[in-house]
Protein backbone atom coordinates (compact mmCIF):
# COMPACT_ATOMS: atom_id res chain seq x y z
CA UNK A 1 0.00 0.00 0.00
CA UNK A 2 1.45 2.81 -1.32
CA UNK A 3 0.86 6.05 1.22
CA UNK A 4 1.11 9.54 0.55
CA UNK A 5 0.98 13.32 2.68
CA UNK A 6 0.60 16.86 1.22
CA UNK A 7 1.09 20.06 2.64
CA UNK A 8 1.35 20.54 6.61
CA UNK A 9 0.00 16.60 7.30
CA UNK A 10 3.70 15.92 5.49
CA UNK A 11 5.18 17.98 7.22
CA UNK A 12 3.93 16.35 10.47
CA UNK A 13 4.84 12.50 9.28
CA UNK A 14 7.80 13.93 8.37
CA UNK A 15 7.93 11.88 4.60
CA UNK A 16 6.02 12.65 1.68
CA UNK A 17 5.32 8.83 0.81
CA UNK A 18 5.69 5.64 2.24
CA UNK A 19 5.39 2.12 1.31
CA UNK A 20 3.47 0.29 4.14
CA UNK A 21 1.76 -3.36 4.75
CA UNK A 22 -0.87 -3.13 7.16
CA UNK A 23 -2.71 -6.09 8.48
CA UNK A 24 -5.27 -7.34 7.47
CA UNK A 25 -7.78 -5.71 10.00
CA UNK A 26 -7.13 -2.41 8.44
CA UNK A 27 -9.67 -2.62 5.53
CA UNK A 28 -11.00 1.42 5.90
CA UNK A 29 -9.57 4.47 5.50
CA UNK A 30 -9.98 5.09 9.18
CA UNK A 31 -8.64 1.97 10.17
CA UNK A 32 -5.20 2.73 8.37
CA UNK A 33 -5.10 6.29 9.68
CA UNK A 34 -5.42 4.61 12.93
CA UNK A 35 -2.79 2.26 12.33
CA UNK A 36 -0.38 4.75 10.77
CA UNK A 37 -1.07 6.92 13.74
CA UNK A 38 1.30 4.20 15.56
CA UNK A 39 4.11 4.66 13.17
CA UNK A 40 5.84 8.05 15.16
CA UNK A 41 4.44 10.82 17.50
CA UNK A 42 4.77 12.74 14.19
CA UNK A 43 1.96 10.02 12.52
CA UNK A 44 -0.16 10.68 15.62
CA UNK A 45 -0.06 14.10 14.88
CA UNK A 46 -0.76 14.32 11.56
CA UNK A 47 -3.74 11.86 12.25
CA UNK A 48 -4.97 13.46 15.42
CA UNK A 49 -8.10 15.84 13.87
CA UNK A 50 -9.87 13.69 11.10
CA UNK A 51 -11.84 16.81 10.76
CA UNK A 52 -9.23 18.64 9.40
CA UNK A 53 -8.00 15.68 6.75
CA UNK A 54 -9.16 14.68 3.62
CA UNK A 55 -7.52 11.56 1.73
CA UNK A 56 -7.66 10.29 -1.95
CA UNK A 57 -8.10 6.65 -2.75
CA UNK A 58 -6.01 5.66 -6.47
CA UNK A 59 -6.28 9.63 -6.91
CA UNK A 60 -10.17 10.27 -6.44
CA UNK A 61 -11.02 11.76 -3.23
CA UNK A 62 -13.13 9.41 -0.99
CA UNK A 63 -14.03 9.09 2.86
CA UNK A 64 -12.88 7.53 6.17
CA UNK A 65 -15.13 4.98 5.56
CA UNK A 66 -14.19 3.73 1.91
CA UNK A 67 -12.53 0.64 2.07
CA UNK A 68 -9.00 0.35 1.34
CA UNK A 69 -6.70 -2.99 -0.55
CA UNK A 70 -3.16 -3.95 -0.64
CA UNK A 71 -2.45 -1.72 -4.05
CA UNK A 72 -3.80 0.79 -3.63
CA UNK A 73 -3.05 4.63 -3.42
CA UNK A 74 -4.11 6.32 0.13
CA UNK A 75 -3.21 10.05 0.16
CA UNK A 76 -3.88 12.08 3.12
CA UNK A 77 -4.09 15.76 2.98
CA UNK A 78 -5.39 19.07 4.32
CA UNK A 79 -8.60 20.79 2.09
CA UNK A 80 -7.96 21.77 -1.06
CA UNK A 81 -6.66 25.29 -1.65
CA UNK A 82 -5.86 25.73 -5.16
CA UNK A 83 -6.24 29.28 -7.50
CA UNK B 1 -8.96 21.68 -23.84
CA UNK B 2 -5.50 21.33 -22.11
CA UNK B 3 -5.38 21.22 -18.41
CA UNK B 4 -1.39 22.34 -17.19
CA UNK B 5 0.57 22.19 -14.40
CA UNK B 6 3.56 24.04 -14.58
CA UNK B 7 6.54 25.85 -12.49
CA UNK B 8 6.97 28.44 -15.26
CA UNK B 9 5.40 31.39 -15.79
CA UNK B 10 2.70 31.58 -18.53
CA UNK B 11 1.88 34.46 -21.03
CA UNK B 12 -1.95 35.37 -21.28
CA UNK B 13 -1.81 37.04 -24.41
CA UNK B 14 -0.16 34.01 -26.58
CA UNK B 15 -2.41 31.80 -24.33
CA UNK B 16 -5.59 33.27 -26.06
CA UNK B 17 -3.73 33.73 -29.56
CA UNK B 18 -3.37 29.67 -29.74
CA UNK B 19 -6.99 29.36 -28.31
CA UNK B 20 -8.44 31.64 -30.56
CA UNK B 21 -6.02 30.92 -33.82
CA UNK B 22 -7.08 30.61 -37.22
CA UNK B 23 -10.96 30.14 -35.96
CA UNK B 24 -14.06 32.80 -36.11
CA UNK B 25 -16.53 30.75 -34.78
CA UNK B 26 -15.84 32.33 -30.81
CA UNK B 27 -17.95 35.67 -30.11
CA UNK B 28 -16.62 35.69 -26.55
CA UNK B 29 -13.02 34.98 -24.73
CA UNK B 30 -13.21 35.12 -20.90
CA UNK B 31 -10.08 34.99 -19.18
CA UNK B 32 -9.47 34.82 -14.89
CA UNK B 33 -6.30 35.33 -14.08
CA UNK B 34 -5.23 34.57 -10.28
CA UNK B 35 -2.56 36.40 -9.07
CA UNK B 36 -0.19 36.64 -5.54
CA UNK B 37 -0.97 39.47 -2.65
CA UNK B 38 0.87 41.09 -1.26
CA UNK B 39 0.64 42.66 1.91
CA UNK B 40 2.23 40.49 4.87
CA UNK B 41 2.98 38.19 2.53
CA UNK B 42 6.55 37.52 1.47
CA UNK B 43 6.24 34.26 -0.97
CA UNK B 44 3.32 31.61 -1.79
CA UNK B 45 4.46 27.96 -2.24
CA UNK B 46 1.91 26.65 -4.22
CA UNK B 47 2.14 22.07 -3.57
CA UNK B 48 -0.31 19.64 -5.69
CA UNK B 49 -0.58 15.98 -5.77
CA UNK B 50 0.99 15.01 -9.20
CA UNK B 51 -1.10 12.89 -11.32
CA UNK B 52 -4.91 13.33 -8.94
CA UNK B 53 -4.21 17.40 -9.84
CA UNK B 54 -4.25 16.76 -13.98
CA UNK B 55 -7.04 14.51 -13.52
CA UNK B 56 -9.06 16.89 -10.93
CA UNK B 57 -8.58 19.50 -13.26
CA UNK B 58 -9.66 17.43 -16.64
CA UNK B 59 -12.93 16.65 -14.65
CA UNK B 60 -13.57 19.72 -13.84
CA UNK B 61 -13.41 20.95 -17.51
CA UNK B 62 -15.41 18.19 -18.84
CA UNK B 63 -18.36 18.76 -16.24
CA UNK B 64 -17.91 22.42 -17.67
CA UNK B 65 -18.40 21.42 -21.19
CA UNK B 66 -21.35 19.36 -20.36
CA UNK B 67 -23.01 22.58 -19.06
CA UNK B 68 -22.48 25.33 -21.22
CA UNK B 69 -21.56 25.41 -25.21
CA UNK B 70 -18.09 26.16 -24.56
CA UNK B 71 -15.63 26.32 -27.77
CA UNK B 72 -12.78 26.35 -25.78
CA UNK B 73 -11.48 26.18 -22.66
CA UNK B 74 -7.95 26.33 -20.80
CA UNK B 75 -6.60 26.06 -17.28
CA UNK B 76 -3.10 26.34 -16.31
CA UNK B 77 -2.03 26.06 -12.49
CA UNK B 78 1.38 26.97 -11.34
CA UNK B 79 3.18 25.62 -8.60
CA UNK B 80 5.91 26.40 -6.96
CA UNK B 81 7.47 29.64 -4.88
CA UNK B 82 5.83 33.08 -6.19
CA UNK B 83 6.52 36.38 -5.11
CA UNK B 84 3.74 38.77 -4.74
CA UNK B 85 2.13 40.45 -7.94
CA UNK B 86 3.30 36.67 -9.55
CA UNK B 87 0.75 35.00 -11.76
CA UNK B 88 -0.75 31.77 -10.15
CA UNK B 89 -3.66 30.70 -12.57
CA UNK B 90 -4.90 31.16 -15.37
CA UNK B 91 -8.65 30.34 -17.02
CA UNK B 92 -10.29 30.71 -19.85
CA UNK B 93 -13.56 30.12 -21.67
CA UNK B 94 -14.96 30.76 -25.34
CA UNK B 95 -18.25 30.65 -26.35
CA UNK B 96 -20.44 32.19 -29.09
CA UNK B 97 -22.25 34.25 -26.36
CA UNK B 98 -20.94 36.44 -23.46
CA UNK B 99 -23.02 34.79 -20.43
CA UNK B 100 -21.78 30.91 -21.17
CA UNK B 101 -18.39 32.05 -21.22
CA UNK B 102 -18.21 34.01 -18.12
CA UNK B 103 -20.64 31.12 -15.66
CA UNK B 104 -18.30 28.35 -17.35
CA UNK B 105 -14.85 30.61 -15.82
CA UNK B 106 -16.79 31.35 -12.65
CA UNK B 107 -17.63 27.97 -12.36
CA UNK B 108 -14.12 26.53 -13.22
CA UNK B 109 -12.69 28.80 -10.66
CA UNK B 110 -15.26 27.86 -8.08
CA UNK B 111 -14.27 24.10 -8.85
CA UNK B 112 -10.38 24.46 -8.65
CA UNK B 113 -10.40 26.35 -5.05
CA UNK B 114 -12.08 23.67 -3.77
CA UNK B 115 -11.96 20.04 -5.68
CA UNK B 116 -8.30 19.95 -7.29
CA UNK B 117 -5.43 18.77 -4.93
CA UNK B 118 -3.65 22.02 -4.71
CA UNK B 119 -1.93 23.30 -0.91
CA UNK B 120 -0.78 27.22 -0.01
CA UNK B 121 1.87 27.89 2.14
CA UNK B 122 2.35 31.48 2.94
CA UNK B 123 5.92 32.95 3.89
CA UNK B 124 5.14 36.28 5.79
CA UNK B 125 7.58 39.65 5.65
CA UNK B 126 7.62 38.63 9.88
CA UNK B 127 9.54 35.13 9.36
CA UNK B 128 5.95 33.33 10.06
CA UNK B 129 5.20 30.23 8.26
CA UNK B 130 1.83 28.69 7.86
CA UNK B 131 -0.47 26.59 5.67
CA UNK B 132 -3.40 28.66 4.32
CA UNK B 133 -6.78 26.84 5.47
CA UNK B 134 -9.81 26.21 2.94
CA UNK B 135 -12.58 28.51 3.51
CA UNK B 136 -16.04 28.09 3.81
CA UNK B 137 -16.77 30.85 1.51
CA UNK B 138 -15.28 28.75 -1.41
CA UNK B 139 -17.35 25.53 -0.79
CA UNK B 140 -20.10 27.58 -0.52
CA UNK B 141 -19.29 29.11 -3.87
CA UNK B 142 -18.63 25.69 -5.56
CA UNK B 143 -21.68 24.57 -3.89
CA UNK B 144 -24.13 26.77 -5.81
CA UNK B 145 -23.31 25.02 -8.78
CA UNK B 146 -24.14 21.99 -7.59
CA UNK B 147 -27.38 20.27 -9.02
CA UNK B 148 -30.32 19.88 -6.84
CA UNK C 1 -9.52 53.64 -14.99
CA UNK C 2 -9.50 54.20 -18.41
CA UNK C 3 -12.33 54.34 -21.38
CA UNK C 4 -10.79 54.28 -24.87
CA UNK C 5 -13.19 54.24 -28.20
CA UNK C 6 -10.35 53.60 -30.79
CA UNK C 7 -10.10 52.12 -34.46
CA UNK C 8 -6.78 50.44 -34.15
CA UNK C 9 -6.68 46.90 -32.32
CA UNK C 10 -5.83 46.50 -29.12
CA UNK C 11 -3.06 44.08 -26.89
CA UNK C 12 -4.43 42.43 -24.40
CA UNK C 13 -1.45 40.95 -22.90
CA UNK C 14 -0.58 45.05 -22.77
CA UNK C 15 -3.20 46.13 -21.43
CA UNK C 16 -3.30 44.02 -18.64
CA UNK C 17 0.10 44.47 -18.33
CA UNK C 18 -0.12 48.36 -17.89
CA UNK C 19 -3.42 47.65 -15.35
CA UNK C 20 -1.42 45.61 -13.09
CA UNK C 21 2.14 47.38 -13.20
CA UNK C 22 4.18 48.07 -10.16
CA UNK C 23 1.07 47.03 -7.71
CA UNK C 24 0.29 43.47 -5.76
CA UNK C 25 -2.63 43.88 -3.92
CA UNK C 26 -4.67 42.39 -7.21
CA UNK C 27 -5.80 38.88 -6.40
CA UNK C 28 -7.82 38.61 -9.43
CA UNK C 29 -8.44 39.77 -12.66
CA UNK C 30 -11.49 38.86 -15.09
CA UNK C 31 -11.19 39.98 -19.10
CA UNK C 32 -14.26 39.73 -21.03
CA UNK C 33 -12.65 39.98 -25.24
CA UNK C 34 -15.82 40.00 -27.83
CA UNK C 35 -14.78 38.98 -31.50
CA UNK C 36 -16.58 39.32 -34.84
CA UNK C 37 -17.88 35.87 -35.42
CA UNK C 38 -17.60 34.84 -38.96
CA UNK C 39 -20.27 32.44 -40.96
CA UNK C 40 -22.31 34.54 -42.83
CA UNK C 41 -20.46 37.66 -42.24
CA UNK C 42 -18.26 39.17 -44.25
CA UNK C 43 -17.47 42.04 -41.87
CA UNK C 44 -19.26 44.12 -38.97
CA UNK C 45 -18.95 47.86 -39.06
CA UNK C 46 -19.36 49.73 -35.65
CA UNK C 47 -20.12 53.21 -35.71
CA UNK C 48 -20.65 55.49 -32.59
CA UNK C 49 -21.77 58.87 -31.02
CA UNK C 50 -18.44 60.54 -30.81
CA UNK C 51 -18.59 62.50 -27.20
CA UNK C 52 -21.38 60.87 -25.57
CA UNK C 53 -20.28 57.31 -26.15
CA UNK C 54 -17.40 58.31 -23.96
CA UNK C 55 -19.43 59.62 -21.28
CA UNK C 56 -21.78 56.76 -21.67
CA UNK C 57 -18.89 53.88 -20.64
CA UNK C 58 -17.54 56.54 -18.14
CA UNK C 59 -21.13 56.49 -16.55
CA UNK C 60 -21.31 52.68 -16.47
CA UNK C 61 -17.65 52.28 -15.18
CA UNK C 62 -18.39 54.64 -12.28
CA UNK C 63 -21.59 52.78 -11.69
CA UNK C 64 -19.14 49.43 -11.59
CA UNK C 65 -16.68 50.95 -8.96
CA UNK C 66 -19.89 51.94 -6.53
CA UNK C 67 -21.34 48.55 -6.36
CA UNK C 68 -17.78 45.95 -6.25
CA UNK C 69 -14.37 47.22 -4.66
CA UNK C 70 -12.23 47.00 -8.01
CA UNK C 71 -8.85 47.89 -7.80
CA UNK C 72 -8.36 49.06 -11.55
CA UNK C 73 -10.78 48.62 -14.78
CA UNK C 74 -10.73 49.28 -18.39
CA UNK C 75 -12.96 49.44 -21.36
CA UNK C 76 -12.05 49.74 -25.02
CA UNK C 77 -14.39 49.49 -27.73
CA UNK C 78 -13.27 49.62 -31.31
CA UNK C 79 -15.32 51.25 -34.47
CA UNK C 80 -14.86 51.36 -37.70
CA UNK C 81 -14.98 48.18 -40.36
CA UNK C 82 -13.55 44.57 -38.26
CA UNK C 83 -13.35 41.22 -40.15
CA UNK C 84 -14.43 37.54 -39.08
CA UNK C 85 -12.21 36.97 -35.99
CA UNK C 86 -11.17 40.72 -34.50
CA UNK C 87 -11.25 41.98 -31.25
CA UNK C 88 -14.22 44.16 -30.82
CA UNK C 89 -14.31 44.96 -27.40
CA UNK C 90 -11.93 44.48 -23.84
CA UNK C 91 -13.16 44.78 -20.50
CA UNK C 92 -10.60 43.96 -17.52
CA UNK C 93 -11.69 44.36 -13.97
CA UNK C 94 -9.27 43.58 -11.24
CA UNK C 95 -10.28 43.14 -7.46
CA UNK C 96 -8.84 41.23 -4.58
CA UNK C 97 -11.51 38.48 -4.62
CA UNK C 98 -12.37 36.65 -7.59
CA UNK C 99 -16.22 37.20 -7.12
CA UNK C 100 -16.05 41.11 -7.28
CA UNK C 101 -13.45 40.84 -10.69
CA UNK C 102 -16.25 38.16 -12.70
CA UNK C 103 -19.21 40.25 -11.76
CA UNK C 104 -17.92 43.99 -12.10
CA UNK C 105 -16.92 42.47 -15.90
CA UNK C 106 -20.10 40.78 -16.88
CA UNK C 107 -22.13 43.78 -15.61
CA UNK C 108 -20.09 46.16 -17.79
CA UNK C 109 -20.51 43.77 -20.61
CA UNK C 110 -24.46 44.04 -19.79
CA UNK C 111 -24.73 47.81 -19.81
CA UNK C 112 -21.92 48.35 -22.47
CA UNK C 113 -24.49 45.91 -25.19
CA UNK C 114 -27.74 48.00 -24.15
CA UNK C 115 -26.52 51.86 -22.83
CA UNK C 116 -23.21 52.82 -25.02
CA UNK C 117 -24.43 54.35 -28.06
CA UNK C 118 -22.80 52.06 -30.71
CA UNK C 119 -24.30 50.63 -33.66
CA UNK C 120 -23.31 47.87 -36.08
CA UNK C 121 -24.07 46.90 -39.54
CA UNK C 122 -23.57 43.80 -40.66
CA UNK C 123 -21.97 43.19 -44.40
CA UNK C 124 -22.86 39.60 -45.63
CA UNK C 125 -20.90 37.44 -47.88
CA UNK C 126 -24.30 36.83 -50.15
CA UNK C 127 -23.49 40.69 -50.67
CA UNK C 128 -26.71 41.90 -48.17
CA UNK C 129 -26.25 44.19 -45.55
CA UNK C 130 -28.47 45.13 -42.32
CA UNK C 131 -28.26 47.03 -39.15
CA UNK C 132 -27.97 44.53 -36.93
CA UNK C 133 -31.23 45.14 -34.29
CA UNK C 134 -30.76 45.55 -30.29
CA UNK C 135 -31.74 42.02 -28.89
CA UNK C 136 -34.37 41.62 -25.89
CA UNK C 137 -32.23 39.49 -23.97
CA UNK C 138 -29.20 42.24 -24.13
CA UNK C 139 -31.72 44.03 -22.45
CA UNK C 140 -32.99 41.49 -20.53
CA UNK C 141 -29.28 40.97 -19.18
CA UNK C 142 -28.94 44.56 -18.06
CA UNK C 143 -32.24 44.60 -16.22
CA UNK C 144 -31.37 41.90 -13.83
CA UNK C 145 -28.42 44.60 -12.61
CA UNK C 146 -30.95 47.16 -11.76
CA UNK C 147 -31.90 47.53 -7.87
CA UNK C 148 -35.45 47.19 -6.79
CA UNK D 1 -30.15 73.50 -33.11
CA UNK D 2 -27.65 70.87 -33.86
CA UNK D 3 -29.36 67.33 -35.27
CA UNK D 4 -26.99 64.04 -35.33
CA UNK D 5 -28.41 60.73 -36.82
CA UNK D 6 -26.62 57.45 -36.12
CA UNK D 7 -26.70 54.07 -38.36
CA UNK D 8 -29.87 53.49 -40.32
CA UNK D 9 -31.35 56.76 -39.61
CA UNK D 10 -28.94 58.78 -40.94
CA UNK D 11 -29.03 56.59 -43.71
CA UNK D 12 -32.25 57.37 -44.38
CA UNK D 13 -32.10 61.25 -44.00
CA UNK D 14 -28.99 60.66 -45.83
CA UNK D 15 -27.29 63.34 -43.75
CA UNK D 16 -25.19 62.79 -40.39
CA UNK D 17 -26.04 65.98 -38.97
CA UNK D 18 -27.85 69.21 -39.66
CA UNK D 19 -28.67 72.34 -38.12
CA UNK D 20 -31.74 73.86 -38.23
CA UNK D 21 -34.36 76.46 -36.44
CA UNK D 22 -37.71 75.08 -35.52
CA UNK D 23 -40.30 77.19 -35.15
CA UNK D 24 -41.37 77.96 -31.34
CA UNK D 25 -43.66 75.18 -31.61
CA UNK D 26 -41.35 73.10 -31.32
CA UNK D 27 -40.94 72.36 -27.48
CA UNK D 28 -40.86 68.41 -26.92
CA UNK D 29 -38.18 65.89 -28.99
CA UNK D 30 -42.10 64.10 -30.16
CA UNK D 31 -42.85 67.61 -31.82
CA UNK D 32 -39.28 67.88 -33.61
CA UNK D 33 -39.73 64.77 -34.68
CA UNK D 34 -43.06 65.40 -36.32
CA UNK D 35 -41.29 68.51 -37.49
CA UNK D 36 -38.31 67.33 -39.01
CA UNK D 37 -40.25 64.21 -40.76
CA UNK D 38 -41.41 66.98 -43.32
CA UNK D 39 -37.88 67.75 -44.69
CA UNK D 40 -37.60 65.34 -46.91
CA UNK D 41 -38.85 61.89 -47.63
CA UNK D 42 -35.70 60.14 -45.95
CA UNK D 43 -36.59 62.14 -43.18
CA UNK D 44 -40.18 60.75 -42.67
CA UNK D 45 -39.19 57.13 -43.74
CA UNK D 46 -36.99 57.85 -40.62
CA UNK D 47 -39.38 59.12 -38.17
CA UNK D 48 -41.90 56.51 -39.35
CA UNK D 49 -41.99 54.30 -36.66
CA UNK D 50 -40.76 56.08 -33.49
CA UNK D 51 -41.36 52.75 -31.51
CA UNK D 52 -37.73 51.88 -33.22
CA UNK D 53 -35.84 55.04 -32.48
CA UNK D 54 -34.34 56.39 -29.59
CA UNK D 55 -32.40 60.26 -28.84
CA UNK D 56 -30.16 61.74 -26.68
CA UNK D 57 -30.83 65.57 -25.96
CA UNK D 58 -26.87 67.10 -24.95
CA UNK D 59 -25.51 63.17 -24.90
CA UNK D 60 -27.37 61.78 -22.41
CA UNK D 61 -30.44 59.30 -23.51
CA UNK D 62 -34.09 60.87 -23.55
CA UNK D 63 -37.36 60.24 -24.10
CA UNK D 64 -39.90 62.04 -26.81
CA UNK D 65 -41.63 63.34 -24.43
CA UNK D 66 -38.84 65.62 -23.17
CA UNK D 67 -38.46 69.43 -23.86
CA UNK D 68 -36.13 70.50 -26.36
CA UNK D 69 -34.25 73.83 -26.22
CA UNK D 70 -32.37 76.09 -29.15
CA UNK D 71 -29.06 75.45 -28.19
CA UNK D 72 -29.37 71.48 -27.31
CA UNK D 73 -27.55 68.93 -29.58
CA UNK D 74 -30.55 66.35 -30.35
CA UNK D 75 -29.47 63.08 -31.69
CA UNK D 76 -32.19 60.39 -33.05
CA UNK D 77 -30.72 56.41 -33.53
CA UNK D 78 -31.79 52.89 -33.46
CA UNK D 79 -31.76 51.01 -30.19
CA UNK D 80 -27.73 50.59 -29.22
CA UNK D 81 -26.07 47.47 -29.97
CA UNK D 82 -22.41 47.59 -28.61
CA UNK D 83 -19.94 45.32 -27.55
Amino acid sequence: MRILYFAWVRERTGTAEETVTPPATVTTATALADWLSARSDGHAAAFADRKRLRLAINQDQADFSDPVAANDEIAFFPPMTGG
Amino acid sequence: MPVRIQAEDFDIAAEIAALSAGRDDIGALVTFTGLVRGGETASLTLEHYPGMTEKALSAIEAEALTRWPLKASLIIHRVGTLAPGAQIVLVATASESRHAAFEAASFLMDYLKTDAPFWKREDRSDGASHWLDARETDTASRDRWKKP
